[in-house]
Order: structure tokens, then C-alpha cells, then sequence
């Protein structure tokens, strides 16, 4: 029992620390990203000096998004006059909270043996014994439902900080928040039953697993190949849900200034703008799992590569592990990295545009997938299977 | 055919009895305020000077008629220009307006009102527009001190 | 400094320690809020863009929200019809807070002297870097910028105030 | 040390047309003076019924700085700095236009050399105005790449006329009779490296936003105005163009060198923001067609009249002869003395027809000086477009109106 609660919370540390430093590289990623696209430098000058000597160190101005994070925890908390005092304090953290604790349920690695992982140590080794988890913070059967259930409550923070704000386009910001997000989370939850109808599962873990498997003998299983419209249409319908360009008609700076967190200062529009990063890895990391393998790396299982032509090479379980965790991340990057690709190359929707653009271009997509996949699953495997 | 336009519109100016020549390129009317409405209707609806392009005075302290009001006229058919003129009082300056016979007019005359306290019979919108709320006096005369401030805001120390 | 706050030796150090650690972070995230008015615009343009590129000093997300901006930059003319404007957006901003006039217009009214334009903004609100030129060359002002720097981790950063 | 708790003291320097909404369910928005989109000198204070803009009231003059006042006040030369700061994106165009005022006065007639490079710069001057007004209508729009990469070349623009003129956007060039100084070494071959480097930024611009549906949404159909509508609006420029009228004062009543050069006039179909953008991007190109006709018909010779009512004497007649030096005396000291008279003058400015009437009594000094700008009356008709349209189309339409405060409000 104390072996769970360690592995868990270890899992639990691991996750939240991973999280919050991933969400900080973003910030720095896509300065440097929207940099390199319009042939500038971008952020390069904030260093840190190493303690009592003179060695600065800069790397490229990773340490910028540190400076911006110590400077929004020490400005000035402002608060406006006539407000609703407890919906404008919590909702920074109703945008924040559902987004990290989605993450909760996305395995960022396989089967996960401690016994053996600390083989060479003898302490740990026998502590742990032959117990086995799957390597995620909460192994919910209903993953996936979970996911859409916390997806739904991060626009409670937008609604609340736009009406409590006392500001008008606060409220335009948050009104468009809402129905945005209403839209979109449907859109999202459509193309998604594709895939549940071909895995025959909402546990995430037994998604990704299926994915480990070759299609034709040669081809990942990946959830992009089975499904390319549900890729496409949930990279679009994410990107929405995350208020990015060019979705980010909340918080469109030129018309709304700042949208719903107009009257936002220090750290509680830092956490409005650390949710938005974060967001952006955690839709990185549901795309990972539900279409791109997740952790698996391709031609590879739990138990060591698994080479076209029925080739199996055993890998020790420490290498298979962190191979996953590795693989699990780099995955993320580049999606990231792709997300921050279209938000600096597109302008945005108008509002009445975006929303039409959900209920009758992708609502419409999302349900002929939808129609397709479940007569094609039906004519392969037959009714009752 | 320009010309020929300026020529014609020249001989009917004259005809009614207006002072009109060209000067610099563009044929240049006098006329008395009274005349200013009719002369602009004719003008847009008889000679096809459809673009309005510009209203303003010009203040000249030592004289009688204190103010011309000066207007400009542009032909997008005929390519030319004209420029009407007339003169008011510094005591009552006051014109009619040209907002039903042209939208533009209503910004120029708001400007030249707040600039140049000429009136504009018929524009009930005379908003400052450059200038703001409360700010008392004429820029534009030649009697306002150029350096004379009527700041907003209470200074510093 | 009065008498009270005599400090000993490891409590003075503390303290410059804090203030160069504070000072690290606000010079490096100046989030600007750009009032712009005038010609200056022009080169404010440029200067953020990619040729000048301020984003190398950490000072290129403008947040149009007086809130959640740090400095203040007032570019261009300011008029008196602007003033009460430029003063309230100046009043809205959230501690700590710097103003930088850009421009010889938002220093001392330029060549505007008359009854429209305001000779100066630090008239009206208080002034941290002044760049001359009309409209200043983008290299003057990212040496303004630095210049702010420097002096923001220069200065001290009480952290408990009456304010905050 | 900061002043707090003032806000409410403060006067508010301009009285709304309306203040209580027309209906149960609308709001009134104040968006500006100090809004990301209105260029910091635009106040539109909008009634809107749930995003659609029911009524608006356009308030300018947040940037007059008495431009006619400060006139009065300088001789007929020293105001040209002035003149520079009306339309900043552009301020070679205003100083032609000014100086060709003044010399229509005085009867003047330029050399043939600074007729042809008067035009060529107003064309590049032109280029980099369409530039700006693109670049920031698309940021507006949220493309920051596309700003960016217009403005890397509007930057090199900048540094060539800079290594003209001496300044990057206000350049103080033209003069009574002629140009501050001629071309420096190696300026055409540069200019032509420039053109080509265009061609290609231009380029990447049209394949960012031409045909990108999002950009289309959001500029078709959004702003319409009908060629009836814009001329009793007195709307001049690309934006009567972008509805279809072939309206160019360059063709109609050519000044300069225009009446010789090959161009096209592009017109617009719908009067949309969409043909307002195309529109100026083939400006721009038929620009770039003018600039490489002029480079070759540059003819040599003197940028300066032979008059000594305007033109300063060369430097070392100045210090040898007594006549020069109390010519030099009386030209910075008085002024160009300008035959009493008036004149209107406009040229095709890249906002539209930009008009100086000028007064003078005979004097150094001007009597009065109008500028009729085209910004100004544009903003005058600018509800007209905002009006039945959404919140958002406020920010599009505003940009391709490519409103200048400097111009505006003068």
C-alpha cells in the first residue's frame, strides 16, 4: 500500500513539475519560434550569474520566462472597485486548475515495473517487489469522459473573470468565451467517439496499447492513420478551445485588448496566460495519445522492439521506460511546436465566422466521420463483436 | 471640354451678376452669402461638381467683411476644380450650411466652426472636433495668442 | 534613510541581494504598454519589428491593458485634448511602473509650441527615460531601453510598501 | 510617489453624440483613443446590440497640434518640417505637394531633374505608406508574420531615403523651387536592389493573405461603399478607387511628371476591405512600374531653379559676394517673399487628395495655410462603414481606412 502511495505520488510530483516546466519552455519556444519565422533574434539577454562568480549564463534567453514569472508574482495585486470579490479572485484558478488536472489520466509511459526498474539496487528493488503501474497520476477506466468533464470547467474561469471584472470588454471577451468554447468542446467530443468506437474504449491506457500494434505489418496503429479526419478536425477544434490564433477571439488583443482578463494584473494574469501555455502541452499530449501513439515509439512495446517481419529484440526495462518518457515528450514538442506554427501564420475569425465555422463546416465533417467509421467498424467486425 | 465646362459655368456665374475669374488653375467665384446655397446646388446638380473637398475662412482682422469663407469644388466627370468665396462680418459670421447637399460638408464645417467661429445655419452638430470640451476662444483668428494654453489637466508641482 | 532603519551587515546584504533578484526579473519583463500617437509611431514600429527587434531586451508583449503592463511608452505628441487620457491610462497602471517618453514631443512638446500641444508629458505624470530625436532613430531608443534597465536594476525594490 | 484616486476628476474632452442606448438590449462601447486599434488618436464611441455596431460616433483631434496656427508663425521655408509631420507615413508626398503650392504662387517652373525625381520619390514614398497601412491592417487582424516581414522591407526604404534625406521618416527634402540636395553615389543601384527585394517580400505577402480564406471572411463584403456614397463623403483615394471609380488625380489632372509615365489605375469592385487591400498592394506594383520608367528617364542638370526669390545662393557665393550674402540674409531671415494671391494645389497623396490652400499678403510668411486632408474627411463618412457591421469588422475597417492622426488632425 505505501509502495502505491509512493509510485503515485512521485507520479503526481512528476507530472505537476513536468507541467509547469514545459509550460515555461513554451513561453520560450514560441518567442523564439515566432522569432525565427520573422527572421528575428528574439528574447537573448536575461542571464543568470552563477553565485559569487561571473560566469552569466544566457542560453538564448530561456531564463526570460523565469524574469516574467518573478516580476508578475511581485506587481502590484489590483483589485476592481465594484466587483463580485470571490468569483474575480477564483477565476484565474477555475482557467488554470481543470488544466493541469487534465493531465491526471494522459499515461506518459508504459508498464511501469519499479522492482525491477531499480534492479540494481537492492533496497527499492525488494521494497517495491513485482508490483506494476501504468505509468499516469490517475488510471481512471473512463479517462477520456474525464478529460471532457475537466475540459468543461476551464471555461467557468473565463465566464467568471470577464463578469465579475466590471468591464464591458471583459464581458464581450467572456461571452465569446463561452459560446466558443460550448461550440468547440462538441466538436472535440465528436471526433473523439470515432476513435472509441474503433478501440472499443474510453481508458486511455488501453488506447494508447492498441496503438503499439502494426497495421498491415508495417504501419504504427496510430490513431492518424485509422482516423486523419478526426486528427485534423480535433487539432482544429483544440486549437479553439485554447483561444489561440486564430481562435483567440476572447482574448483578441486589437479589438477586446485583453478580452476576459482585461482588468487582470500580476499573477492572476500570469496564471491566465501559464493556463494558455499549459494548454497548449496538455492538447499536445491528448493529440499524442489519442492519434499519434503516445508514448509508444513505433516498432516498439513494452517489452522491446517489435521490428517489421515479426523481428522481436528484448530491451532491459530501465531503456524501455525511459525510452517511452522520451518519446512521450518529444511527441508533445513537436506538436507544440506545430501549434505555435499556425498561430503565427494565420489572422483570426470574427466571431459570427468562428462559430459558424463550428456548427456547420466541422460539426457536420465531425458527424460523416463519424457516420463512416461506425459503418466501417460494423462492416469489419461485424454487429455484437 | 474642360474648358469649355468653366467657360460655361463662368458665363452663367457672370450672368448672375458674381465676380468670377481664374486664378492658378481654377476658376475662382465671388459671391454674397445669400447666394451661397443656390451657387453650390447649382454647382452639383447643374454642372456636375460632385466632390466637396474642402471648406475653411480666412480671417483678415483690418477688414470690413472680416472672414471669407473659402469652399472647393472638384468635378470627378470633368476633372476641375472651382472655388467659391464669400465674405461675412467678424459680428456675425455666419453661412449656411451644405450638409443636406453634401455628407463631407459636416466634419469641415464642425472644424471650421471650432477653428474659426464661423457659424453654419442648419448644422445642428457643431461638436468640437479637433479641439476639445471646453475650450474657449478661436485658434485659428489672428487675435488668439498662438502660445495661449487651455489645458485638461491640473500640472505637476 | 532615517535612524531606524540602521541595518547590520548580513540584513544589508539580504537586502541588495533581494534587490538585485527583483531587479533581475522586472528589467528583463518590461511588458510595454504603447501609447501611441503621433510620427513616432513610425519608428516605434520599427523598433519592435524586426530589423530592432526590442523582444532581444524582453520588452516586445505589448499588453494593451494598462494592468498587466510595466512601462509606459508615450509615443508621439501628446495634445491637451490627450492628456487627461494619457494621465488616466498612467493612473490605471499597476505597481511598479515606468514611463518612457519617446520622442521630442512626449519630451517637451518639440517643435509644437502652441495652444494644442502638451509642453512634455512629465507635466502631467512622472517621467523615467527621456529619448530625443524627432522621431528618435530605433537605435536611440533601444539604448533608452537599456538605459532603463540599468536603472531598474540599480534601484532599490521595496517589497513591502504601503502600496504593495 | 503615484497619484491615485484622481480618475473621476478627470474631464472628459469630448461630448458623445448619444449616451443612453437606442434599445432595451444595447450597450455603448468607448472604444479609444487608447485602444490597440485606433492608433491612439481615434475615439469611435459605438452602440452595439450584442457584436452589431447600431450607431457611431467618430471623434478625432486627438493628435492637433495647431499644424494652420504654427504656420502663421514661420516663414514660407521653415515650415516644411511642419508640413512633413501632417502624413508621417508618407512625408516626401506632403513636402512636393506643399512646395508645388508655393511655387504655383510664386510662378515658379522646377528644372526638368527634380520633376522627375520629385515624382519618383512620391512614388517610393508611396510604397512605404500602402506598407504601413498593410502591415498594420493585417496585424490587426492578428498576422503578425505578414507585419513583420512588411516591415523589414519598409525598414530598408527607411535606410535608403535615410541616406537621402538624412532622416528615416521625416525627411524636410523638398524646397521652394527645387530639392534639399541631389541624389547621393550609388542611390539608383541600391533603389533597384530595393525593387527587386520588394518583388519578393511582396511575394510572400500575397501568398500569406491573397487567397487565405480567414483574411477573406473577414474583409469581404465587410466596410461596403458605393461610389455615390464615397464621393458625397468626399472619399478620395484608394478607398474611392477600392469601389470601382477610376479616380486618380495622377491620371486626371497630371502634375509632375505623371502626364509621361505608363500606369494603370487598379479599381476595386466592391468597395470591401478587400479591395481596399488589393487595391493598395497593386498601387504599390504600379509604383514600383513608375520608379523603373524614372530611373531611366532621370535627365541631368541643376535640382534647383536659377531664382532668387527662393533658392538659396551657393555656399561660397555666399561668402564672396555681398549680394549673395544679403540674398542668403533676407531668404532665412524674411522668407521667400510669395506674391500676394491664393491657390489650391492638390496631388494624389496616398490617402487621397491631399490639398494645399494657401493665403498669402505678400509676405515671408504665409497669411493662412489649409490643408485639406484626405484622413480627415474620410473620418467624417467613417461611421458609414461602421455602421450594421460587427464589433470586430470595427478594427478591419478602420485599418484599411489607414487613418493618420498627423494628417487628421493636423
Amino acid at each position: 500500500m505505501i509502495q502505491d502511495l509512493v509510485v503515485h505520488g512521485t507520479f503526481i510530483v512528476y507530472a505537476v513539475l513536468m507541467l509547469m516546466t514545459v509550460g515555461l519552455i513554451l513561453t520560450w519556444v514560441e518567442r523564439k519560434q515566432s522569432a525565427v519565422m520573422s527572421d528575428r533574434i528574439g528574447a537573448n539577454r536575461a542571464y543568470l550569474r552563477i553565485p559569487f562568480t561571473q560566469v552569466k549564463l544566457v542560453w538564448w534567453g530561456l531564463f526570460h520566462g523565469l524574469a516574467d514569472g518573478l516580476k508578475m508574482l511581485l506587481k502590484e495585486d489590483w483589485k476592481p472597485n465594484s466587483y463580485d470579490r470571490v468569483a474575480y479572485a477564483l477565476a484565474p484558478w477555475f482557467a488554470f486548475v481543470p488544466v493541469l488536472a487534465v493531465f491526471a489520466v494522459i499515461p506518459f509511459g508504459g508498464e511501469f515495473v519499479p522492482g525491477t526498474f531499480f534492479g540494481w539496487f537492492e533496497g527499492p528493488s525488494e521494497f517495491f517487489g513485482d508490483r506494476s503501474y501504468s505509468m499516469q497520476v490517475a488510471p481512471l477506466d473512463a479517462g477520456l469522459l474525464v478529460v471532457f468533464a475537466l475540459g468543461g470547467i476551464a471555461v467557468i474561469g473565463a465566464m467568471l473573470a470577464g463578469w465579475s471584472s466590471n468591464n464591458k470588454f471583459s464581458l464581450l471577451g467572456a461571452v465569446r468565451a463561452g459560446s466558443q468554447m460550448i461550440s468547440y468542446e462538441l466538436v472535440v467530443g465528436l471526433t473523439v467517439i470515432g476513435l472509441i468506437l474503433i478501440y472499443g474504449t474510453v481508458n486511455l491506457v488501453s488506447i494508447v496499447d492498441q496503438q503499439s500494434e502494426l497495421l498491415f505489418g508495417f504501419l504504427p496503429a496510430w490513431g492518424i492513420f485509422l482516423q486523419p479526419f478526426a486528427a485534423i478536425l480535433f487539432l482544429v477544434a483544440a486549437q479553439a478551445e485554447n483561444q489561440r490564433i486564430p481562435f483567440d477571439l476572447p482574448e483578441a488583443e486589437s479589438e477586446l485588448i485583453a478580452g476576459y482578463f482585461t482588468e487582470y494584473s500580476a499573477m492572476k494574469m500570469g496564471l491566465f496566460m501559464f493556463a494558455e501555455f499549459i494548454h497548449i502541452a496538455i492538447i499536445a499530449a491528448l493529440f499524442t495519445t489519442l492519434f499519434l501513439g503516445g508514448y509508444n515509439l513505433p516498432y516498439m512495446n513494452d517489452a522491446g522492439l517489435l521490428l517489421p517481419g515479426n523481428i522481436e529484440v528484448a530491451l532491459p526495462h530501465v531503456v524501455v521506460v525511459l525510452l517511452q518518457v522520451t518519446t512521450f515528450w518529444v511527441k508533445v514538442f513537436l506538436m507544440c511546436g506545430f501549434l505555435i506554427l499556425v498561430r503565427w501564420s494565420l489572422p483570426r475569425f470574427r466571431y459570427d465566422q468562428l462559430l459558424r465555422f463550428a456548427w456547420r463546416f466541422l460539426l457536420p465533417l465531425a458527424l460523416i466521420n463519424l457516420l463512416v467509421t461506425a459503418i466501417a467498424v460494423w462492416a469489419l467486425r461485424g454487429v455484437g463483436s | 471640354m474642360s474648358a469649355d465646362l468653366l467657360e460655361r459655368l463662368r458665363a452663367r456665374l457672370v450672368d448672375e451678376g458674381r465676380e468670377a475669374a481664374f486664378a492658378h488653375g481654377l476658376l475662382a467665384v465671388q459671391i454674397p452669402r445669400e447666394a451661397l446655397l443656390d451657387t453650390a446646388k447649382l454647382l452639383k446638380e447643374g454642372f456636375g461638381f460632385d466632390l466637396f473637398l474642402d471648406v475653411t475662412a480666412v480671417d483678415w482682422p483690418d477688414r470690413d467683411p472680416r472672414f471669407d469663407v473659402v469652399y472647393h469644388f472638384y468635378s470627378t466627370r470633368d476633372h476641375v476644380r472651382v472655388r467659391l468665396k464669400t465674405a461675412v462680418t467678424g459680428t456675425d459670421p455666419v453661412v449656411d450650411t451644405l450638409v443636406p447637399l453634401f455628407g463631407a460638408a459636416a466634419y469641415m464645417e464642425r472644424e471650421c466652426h471650432e477653428m474659426l467661429g464661423i457659424g453654419f445655419r442648419g448644422n445642428d452638430d457643431l461638436r468640437p472636433i479637433l479641439l476639445y470640451e471646453g475650450f474657449e476662444g478661436h485658434p485659428l483668428r489672428k487675435d488668439y495668442p498662438k502660445e495661449r494654453e487651455q489645458p485638461l489637466v491640473r500640472y505637476r508641482e | 534613510m532615517n535612524a531606524g532603519d540602521q541595518k547590520d551587515g548580513a540584513f544589508e546584504y539580504l537586502t541588495t541581494r533581494k534587490d538585485e533578484l527583483v531587479g533581475w526579473a522586472r528589467k528583463f519583463s518590461l511588458f510595454p504598454y504603447p501609447f501611441v500617437t503621433a510620427c513616432c509611431a513610425m519608428e516605434f514600429m520599427s523598433v519592435s519589428s524586426t530589423m530592432y527587434d526590442t523582444d532581444r531586451f524582453g520588452a516586445a508583449l505589448p499588453r494593451f491593458s494598462p494592468r498587466q503592463s510595466d512601462l509606459l511608452m508615450v509615443v508621439g505628441t501628446i495634445t491637451h485634448k490627450q492628456a487627461p487620457v494619457l494621465r488616466r491610462v498612467y493612473e490605471q497602471m499597476c505597481e511598479p511602473k515606468w514611463v518612457m517618453a519617446f520622442g521630442v514631443c512626449a519630451t517637451s512638446g518639440g517643435f509644437y509650441q502652441n495652444y494644442a500641444a502638451l509642453q512634455g508629458i512629465d507635466k502631467i505624470i512622472p517621467v523615467d527615460v527621456y529619448i530625443p530625436g524627432c522621431p528618435p532613430r530605433p537605435e536611440s531608443v533601444i539604448d533608452g531601453i537599456m538605459q532603463l534597465q540599468e536603472k531598474i536594476a540599480g534601484s532599490s525594490h521595496p517589497i513591502v510598501s504601503d502600496r504593495f | 510617489m503615484t497619484v491615485r484616486n484622481t480618475s473621476d476628476n478627470l474631464p472628459n474632452p469630448v461630448r458623445p453624440a448619444f449616451d443612453t442606448p437606442s434599445t432595451e438590449d444595447g450597450v455603448i462601447v468607448n472604444i479609444g483613443p487608447s485602444h490597440p486599434a485606433t492608433h491612439g488618436t481615434l475615439q469611435i464611441i459605438a452602440e452595439l446590440n450584442g457584436e452589431r455596431v447600431v450607431r457611431a460616433d467618430v471623434h478625432c483631434g486627438y493628435l492637433h497640434r495647431g499644424f494652420e496656427k504654427e504656420c502663421e508663425a514661420h516663414t514660407w521655408h521653415t515650415l516644411i518640417p511642419f508640413v512633413d509631420r501632417l502624413n508621417y507615413c508618407s512625408a516626401l508626398i506632403n513636402n512636393f505637394a506643399y512646395c508645388d503650392a508655393v511655387e504655383t504662387l510664386m510662378d515658379v517652373e522646377i528644372t526638368p531633374r527634380t520633376r522627375y525625381l520629385r515624382t519618383l520619390l512620391s512614388e517610393y514614398s508611396r510604397i512605404a505608406d500602402h506598407m504601413t497601412c498593410i502591415a498594420a491592417s493585417v496585424m490587426e487582424l492578428g498576422a503578425m508574420t505578414a507585419f513583420l516581414y512588411l516591415m523589414t522591407i519598409r525598414d530598408w526604404i527607411y535606410e535608403h531615403l535615410a541616406d537621402l534625406t538624412g532622416a528615416r521618416v521625416t525627411y524636410s527634402y523638398g524646397r521652394i523651387g527645387g530639392l534639399a540636395h541631389d541624389l547621393p553615389e550609388g542611390w539608383l543601384e541600391r533603389l533597384e536592389e530595393i525593387l527587386d527585394e520588394y518583388e519578393e517580400y511582396i511575394g510572400r505577402i500575397h501568398g500569406l493573405m491573397d487567397r487565405n480564406r480567414i483574411f477573406i471572411d473577414r474583409t469581404r463584403d465587410v466596410g461596403v461603399i458605393s461610389t455615390e456614397q464615397a464621393v458625397h463623403w468626399g472619399f478620395t483615394g484608394p478607398i474611392l478607387r477600392s469601389t470601382g471609380a477610376a479616380r486618380d488625380l495622377r491620371r486626371d489632372t497630371p502634375y509632375l511628371a505623371y502626364s509621361e509615365l505608363d500606369f494603370e489605375v487598379p479599381v476595386g469592385i466592391n468597395g470591401d476591405n478587400y479591395d481596399r487591400y488589393y487595391v493598395r498592394m497593386r498601387e504599390m506594383d504600379e509604383s514600383v512600374h513608375m520608379i523603373r520608367q524614372l530611373m531611366h528617364m532621370l535627365p541631368k542638370g541643376p535640382i534647383n531653379v536659377d531664382d532668387r526669390r527662393c533658392t538659396f545662393p551657393e555656399k561660397h557665393r555666399v561668402y564672396t559676394e555681398i549680394e549673395s550674402l544679403i540674398n542668403h540674409f533676407k531668404l532665412v531671415i524674411d522668407g521667400p517673399q510669395v506674391p500676394a494671391g491664393e491657390v489650391y494645389r492638390a496631388h494624389e497623396a496616398a490617402n487621397g487628395e491631399l490639398g494645399f490652400y494657401l493665403v498669402s499678403d505678400g509676405t515671408g510668411t504665409p497669411h493662412r495655410v489649409h490643408v485639406r486632408a484626405p484622413s480627415f474627411v474620410h473620418m467624417g463618412g467613417l461611421h458609414k462603414l461602421l455602421e450594421g457591421y460587427q464589433l470586430a469588422d470595427v478594427v478591419s475597417t478602420f485599418g484599411t481606412m489607414n487613418m493618420i492622426g498627423g494628417e487628421c488632425d493636423r
